[in-house]
């Protein structure tokens, strides 16, 4: 009986309190989804408003508390979890031939500490003095001052941080101990890899943000003091503690994301990935260095130079593994037989749109140019990039990559191509005249703009049109697949790895009996020697 | 945490080890705060850290210490197939968590009388600098009060599975991970110790 | 790799416990002892001895020890991490 | 560059070098990856590659597409840093201007103690910049300087530039402040030395013909006129929040408030008062003591002499109804 079917299938009940891992990957689907729509539409509503120079559809208030919120549920509710806990969840446990993960109801114990995370976060919008305002960075003194309801908000990204960091624990273990037999290290999928770096972020740094977060709680609530100034408190302090854990956070989005499409672009062309070892170890090689770089978000704010250059200097460094993955996607594709199926496509425009997220993430990297780019739109460009063109476009290759096997039907890939252009052509549009926005020195957070910011604010909210109704298409066209596709065959890709050795779905225990490896993961072609 | 009838042993203590290491790191924030500010403002740390008694530091630290043999021995004890002493011993390991919690509330009573507390008046008044230790004092010794509380409640249900024979010889990880618990909260009192009560 | 027979960790015999608890003892004598001589033992003390005494617990109490490479490692991770951000923190605050 | 955002500063000249270096260096590399990425998905596509071949990768090109982008990313960490240096050391001959932050305005001091809320500078002169904040963290940002500082509580920061073009550019608060963060702006003009010295000196009508922000009222002066309480009023940042004119902004404007009767919030107890002399000068001096009605409890307490409330109290009751 496929999981889908088992423990009395619809009852809603049965799903959430299963502990199975495919069952909890789709209902971290589920939620994320919800939450990514809410986002979506804020940033519409953001997008509109710069319509106009002046006031114009919302107060300022009103503008200020759409970004924080925005940013609040993209990040902590939407690409933090985002592939670890949908598919990491699914898959991670399949690929490495195991039953399940190691505590399976740890597992189901973080997906009910992000429903309460999230609800937190909504409930912040909704009660109290107002929504919060000050960007999902909660920089003190402000975030101690500001009348809005940042407790509470502050609480939720720390309930849902919990819920990231028993994701983790329970990812790291799971692969230590539940490989099958012959699963070698050197034999895992690189998305593994990517999932298993992943942990060691989360477990590592999101305790920092944890106490970060408690201490801005019990600053509002009692006035403990630690921030203040005024008692001899440093601003920057809290800083650096935000930024210890959000610069990894960055990581966690983008490592698992690159993960997925290292599994995608061997599949489709047909070949093993080159350089298995590289991309390997550049995943634990962004985790280690990427965790050394924080203090670049500061360059700015008043801290040491002497700081600031060495911050610099390894900016660039942990640019590198990033590197080395996308020399090596792209002579994966050398000599192979590629097809461009909608998965394809959209990995390959997941390096094309993290090439230029990376690249002005370097950019600004560099101390004098930051002074000028920093804190304008330039750098909510480079962040769209590479979290919206990376971990989002990765996100939707990875849904159309697994979506028959989740689900046990086939989608009509035509719609996923349409969808591909509408958002492609939008996107560049709204994130490209952000890039330029910024060199222009218009800086972020602002509800109003001077004139010469207009034209191109404008022609960015066209994009975010073209952009979303791309979007529609693409769920429309999963949501018609969910109920009128066609049956999905077990491997309708010719994938290697073991998740298409299973039935789509899946059965409830994944695998009748535990599978024995004897290979590389991507043989393709039986030449290859093991 | 382990499904009925597949237990595995090194998965559960590899779980708990990386739950240990988030204690660690939530910790290890305050920790780099306290630093941070004791670098700022070297004297006003000297000067308040005046206020509060070594004598019930000290006492304390020892109490801890003790309790953590007795959840080795603890260990020990039911490794060895001694079940009953185990659970004595489990559950004197927390009776000695009590104790320290007796006695840090005496101790924050005292300053509460005093009118040191987080965001009172005194505490507003003090020089720069001293008020922060204060806030980081409060912060550091109650988080870690709530960590000796949850030690507690963990150890006592321990004590009761021990007794009842749930956790005995071979098949005793939950009692081994909840002392690897109660020693780490051992391991951040010893460090509170000296930065807050002998940094006069 | 389930593993399904019962398996259990390393004993350590109360005699090796009690002696590391006196240790642990002595030691935090000493500490509270150094805090009263003068000002920079005291530091010192704090920097030589509380570690010395963390290292005790988690070699002895906590097995580590006797515990195989893979977690000996991660242990040493997750501590150089923590050391590694105070550490480069300190390149702002000791140089502002 | 600069047809996008003036190159008013000496800085920006190598800034924008940086940029276009560093942009062409990036769009190479992009094209190049793009260009594999398309050529080999058509070269070797199903249709006209079938048998594909196993090629598990190269320790040589791994070496080399390790080491050369470690190269250059050292390169562009080098240039970037010589910038900041420059950046970060005023020269000696520097005019230092105390700037101050609030809640959501700034204000210039200049060595002889003189305030505007505009900020004058000479061409080719130098000048070095105090920040404080009277309240959260702002962001000092001139974009036709290139020139970025963060202002932040309990200290002072500091930043310079070398005007090297004439003309009015735009100051913008760049760090998230609350409500009017994006109204939080200034302007920087650049004068000719000359005109600049005239100004300074105290000769208003050389500036450009341009009206001049207040200049700073005499502490001695016994007078308290009106023009002294209107100037107190823009001087301490009240201007910021509240008009003149009777326009809305982030507190009630200041047009008719003398006299009129208020509801609002105090001590958790609502009440209607009417807005005479005491009820201001409390009000001024304890904001939070009393919230009107459809208004965000955001004004700060200053510290003010009770002549200077006075004074204060006295303009805004001209103002009339
Ligand atoms: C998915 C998330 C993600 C990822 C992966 C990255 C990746 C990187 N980021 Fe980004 N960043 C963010 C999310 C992310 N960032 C967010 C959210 C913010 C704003 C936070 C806020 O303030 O709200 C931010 C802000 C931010 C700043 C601070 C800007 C400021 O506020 O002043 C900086 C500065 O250095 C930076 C740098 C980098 C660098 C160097 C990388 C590198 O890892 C990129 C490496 C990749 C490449 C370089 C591309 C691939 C390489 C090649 C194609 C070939 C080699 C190229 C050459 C030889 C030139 N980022
Ligand atoms: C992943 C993160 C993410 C994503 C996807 C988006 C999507 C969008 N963002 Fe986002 N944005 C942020 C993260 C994100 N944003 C953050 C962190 C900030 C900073 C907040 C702050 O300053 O504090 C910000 C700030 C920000 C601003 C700057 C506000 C300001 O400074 O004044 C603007 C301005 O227009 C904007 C617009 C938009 C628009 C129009 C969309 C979208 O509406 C565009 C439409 C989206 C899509 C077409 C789909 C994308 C799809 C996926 C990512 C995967 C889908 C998968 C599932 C549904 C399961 N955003
Ligand atoms: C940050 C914005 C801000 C600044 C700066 C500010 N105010 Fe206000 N002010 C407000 C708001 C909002 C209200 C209405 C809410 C309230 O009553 O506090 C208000 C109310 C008032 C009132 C009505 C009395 C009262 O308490 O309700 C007076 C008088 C006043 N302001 C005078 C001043 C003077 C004089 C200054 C300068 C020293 C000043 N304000 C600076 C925002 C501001
Ligand atoms: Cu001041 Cu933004
Ligand atoms: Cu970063």
């Amino acid at each position: 009986m496929s999981y889908l079917e088992k423990e009395g299938s619809g009852g809603l009940w049965s799903w959430v309190t299963s502990t199975d891992h495919k069952r909890i990957g789709v209902l971290y689907l589920a939620l994320l989804t919800a939450f990514f729509w809410v986002a979506v539409g804020i940033g519409i509503v953001m997008r509109f408003k710069q319509l106009s120079a002046g006031d114009f559809l919302v107060s300022a208030q009103a503008y200020n508390a759409l970004f924080t919120v925005h940013g609040v549920i993209m990040i902590f509710m939407f690409v933090i979890p985002g592939l670890p806990a949908v598919f990491g969840n699914f898959f991670l446990p399949i690929l490495i031939g195991a039953k399940d993960v190691a505590f399976p109801r740890l597992n189901l114990l973080s997906w009910w500490f992000f429903l309460a995370g999230a609800c937190l976060a909504l409930a912040s919008l909704f009660t109290g003095p107002g929504a919060p305002d000050t960007g999902w960075t909660f920089y003190v003194p402000f975030s101690l001052r500001t009348g809005t309801n940042v407790s509470l908000a502050v609480f939720a990204a720390f309930v849902l941080g919990l819920s990231s960091i028993l994701t983790g624990i329970n990812f790291i273990t799971t692969v230590h101990r539940l490989r099958c037999e012959g699963m070698t290290w050197h034999r895992m999928p690189l998305f593994v890899w990517a999932v298993y770096s992943t942990g060691w972020i989360q477990v590592l740094a999101t305790p920092i943000i944890g106490i970060t977060l408690l201490l801005v709680i019990l600053e509002r609530a009692f006035g403990i003091g630690v921030f203040d100034p005024g008692r001899g408190g440093d601003p920057l302090l809290y800083q650096h503690l935000f930024w210890i854990y959000s610069h990894p956070a960055v990581y966690i989005m983008i490592v698992p994301a690159m993960g997925a499409v290292t599994e995608i672009i061997p599949t489709f062309a047909r070949r093993c990935i080159f350089g298995y070892r590289a991309i390997a170890y550049s995943s634990l090689a962004i985790a280690a260095l990427g965790s050394l770089v924080w203090a670049h978000h500061m360059f700015t704010s008043g801290m040491a130079d002497v700081a600031a250059v060495v911050f610099s200097l390894l900016t660039f460094l942990v640019a590198v593994p990033s590197a080395i993955k996308v020399f090596n996607w792209t002579a994966t594709l050398y000599k192979g037989s590629v097809d461009m199926a909608p998965a394809m496509l959209y990995a390959l425009t997941f390096v094309f749109l993290f090439s230029i997220g990376g690249l002005t993430g370097i950019m600004q990297g560099a101390l004098g140019l930051n002074v000028h780019l920093h804190d304008t739109y330039w750098i909510v460009g480079h962040f769209h990039y590479v979290m919206f063109g990376g971990t989002g476009f990765a996100f939707f290759a990875a849904l159309l990559y697994w979506f028959p096997k989740m689900f046990g039907r086939q989608y009509d890939p035509k719609p996923a191509y349409y969808a591909w252009a509408l958002m492609f052509l939008g996107f560049n549009m709204l994130y490209g005249s952000m890039l330029v926005l910024g060199m222009m020195g218009m800086p972020r957070r602002y509800y109003a703009h001077l004139p010469q910011f207009h034209t191109l604010h404008v022609v960015a909210t066209v994009g975010s049109w073209a952009l979303v109704a791309g979007l529609v298409v693409l769920y429309w066209n999963f949501l018609r697949a969910l109920v009128f596709g066609k049956p999905a065959e077990s491997d309708p890709w010719g994938g290697k790895t073991l998740e298409w050795t299973l039935a789509s779905p899946p059965l409830a225990e994944n695998f009748e009996t535990l599978p024995v490896v004897t290979g590389a993961p991507y043989s393709y072609n039986p030449r290859t020697p093991a | 945490m382990s499904e009925a009838g597949h237990s595995d042993y090194q998965g559960a203590k590899i779980g708990m080890w990386l739950f240990l290491f988030t204690e660690l790191m939530l910790f290890g924030g305050l920790f780099l705060l306290y630093s941070g500010y004791r670098s700022l403002h070297p004297e006003a740390f000297h000067h308040a850290s005046q206020g509060l008694s070594v004598l019930l530091g000290t006492v304390n630290t020892l109490v801890l210490l003790t309790s953590s043999l007795f959840a080795a021995l603890a260990l020990t004890a039911v490794q060895q197939g001694r079940s009953a002493e185990s659970a004595r011993w489990t559950g004197l390991t927390a009776a000695l968590g009590l104790v320290f919690l007796l006695i840090k509330a005496f101790e924050w009573g005292m300053k509460f009388l005093h009118g040191i507390y987080p965001g009172s008046a005194l505490v507003k008044a003090l020089p720069q600098g001293e008020g922060l230790f204060f806030g980081l004092y409060f912060t550091m010794t109650g988080l870690h009060g709530l960590h000796v509380l949850a030690g507690v409640a963990l150890l006592s249900v321990m004590a009761l599975l021990v007794r009842r024979g749930t956790v005995a010889q071979g098949d005793c990880v939950l009692l081994e991970n909840s002392a690897l618990y109660w020693h780490i909260v051992d391991v951040i009192w010893i460090f509170l110790l000296p930065l807050f009560y002998l940094a006069a | 790799m389930t593993t399904m027979e019962r398996e259990q960790g390393h004993i350590v015999e109360p005699k090796v416990l009690v002696r590391v608890w006196l240790a642990l003892m002595a030691l935090t004598g000493l500490l509270v002892a150094s805090s009263f001589v003068s000002h920079t033992l005291a530091v010192w003390a704090m920097l030589t001895l509380t570690p010395l005494k963390a290292w005790l617990v988690l070699q002895f109490f906590m097995h580590l020890r006797y515990e195989g490479p893979l977690l000996k490692g991660m242990v040493l991770v997750a501590l150089s991490v923590l050391v590694i951000f105070i550490g480069m923190m300190f390149l702002d605050l000791g140089l502002r | 560059m600069n047809s996008i955002v003036p190159q008013a500063s000496s800085l920006s000249l190598s800034i924008d070098r940086y940029f276009i270096g560093s942009m062409a260096l990036c769009l190479a590399v992009l094209l190049g990856v793009t260009f594999c990425l398309v050529y080999f998905s058509v070269r070797y596509s199903r249709a006209r590659n079938p048998a594909p071949e196993d090629i598990e990768g190269s320790a040589w090109l791994e070496v080399a597409w390790t080491v050369i982008p470690t190269i250059l990313f050292l390169g562009l960490f080098y240039f970037g840093w010589t910038d900041f240096r420059t950046l970060r050391n005023p020269p000696a001959d520097s005019m230092t201007v105390q700037v101050t932050a609030r809640q959501w305005a700034w204000s210039f001091e200049y060595p002889d103690g003189r305030r505007t809320s505009e900020l004058y500078a000479a061409l080719g002169r130098p000048m070095r910049l105090e920040l404080r904040t009277l309240d959260v963290i702002h962001g000092f940002y001139i974009p036709a300087f290139r020139l970025k500082m963060d202002v932040v509580p309990g200290r002072a920061t500091d930043a310079w530039f070398l005007p090297r073009l004439l003309g009015d550019f735009d100051i913008q608060c760049s760090v998230i402040c609350g409500t009017d963060h994006s109204l939080m702006l200034s302007k920087v003009h650049v004068l000719p030395e000359d005109d600049f010295k005239s100004w300074y000196f105290r000769d208003e009508a050389a500036a450009g013909g341009q009206r001049l922000s207040q200049g700073r009222p005499r502490r001695s002066a016994s007078g308290l006129d009106r023009a002294h309480g209107r100037a107190l009023l823009a001087d301490k940042g009240c201007l910021a929040c509240h008009s003149l004119d009777g326009s809305a902004m982030v507190g009630p404007t200041f047009k008719g408030l003398a006299g009129s009767m208020q509801k609002g919030v105090s001590q958790g107890k609502e009440l209607t008062v009417r807005a005479d002399e005491a009820f201001m000068r409390t009000g001024i001096k304890d904001p939070e003591g009393f919230i009107m009605e459809g208004y965000p409890a955001v004004m700060p307490p200053s510290e003010l002499t009770d002549e200077e409330v006075s004074a204060m109290v006295q303009a805004i009751q001209e103002l009339g109804k």
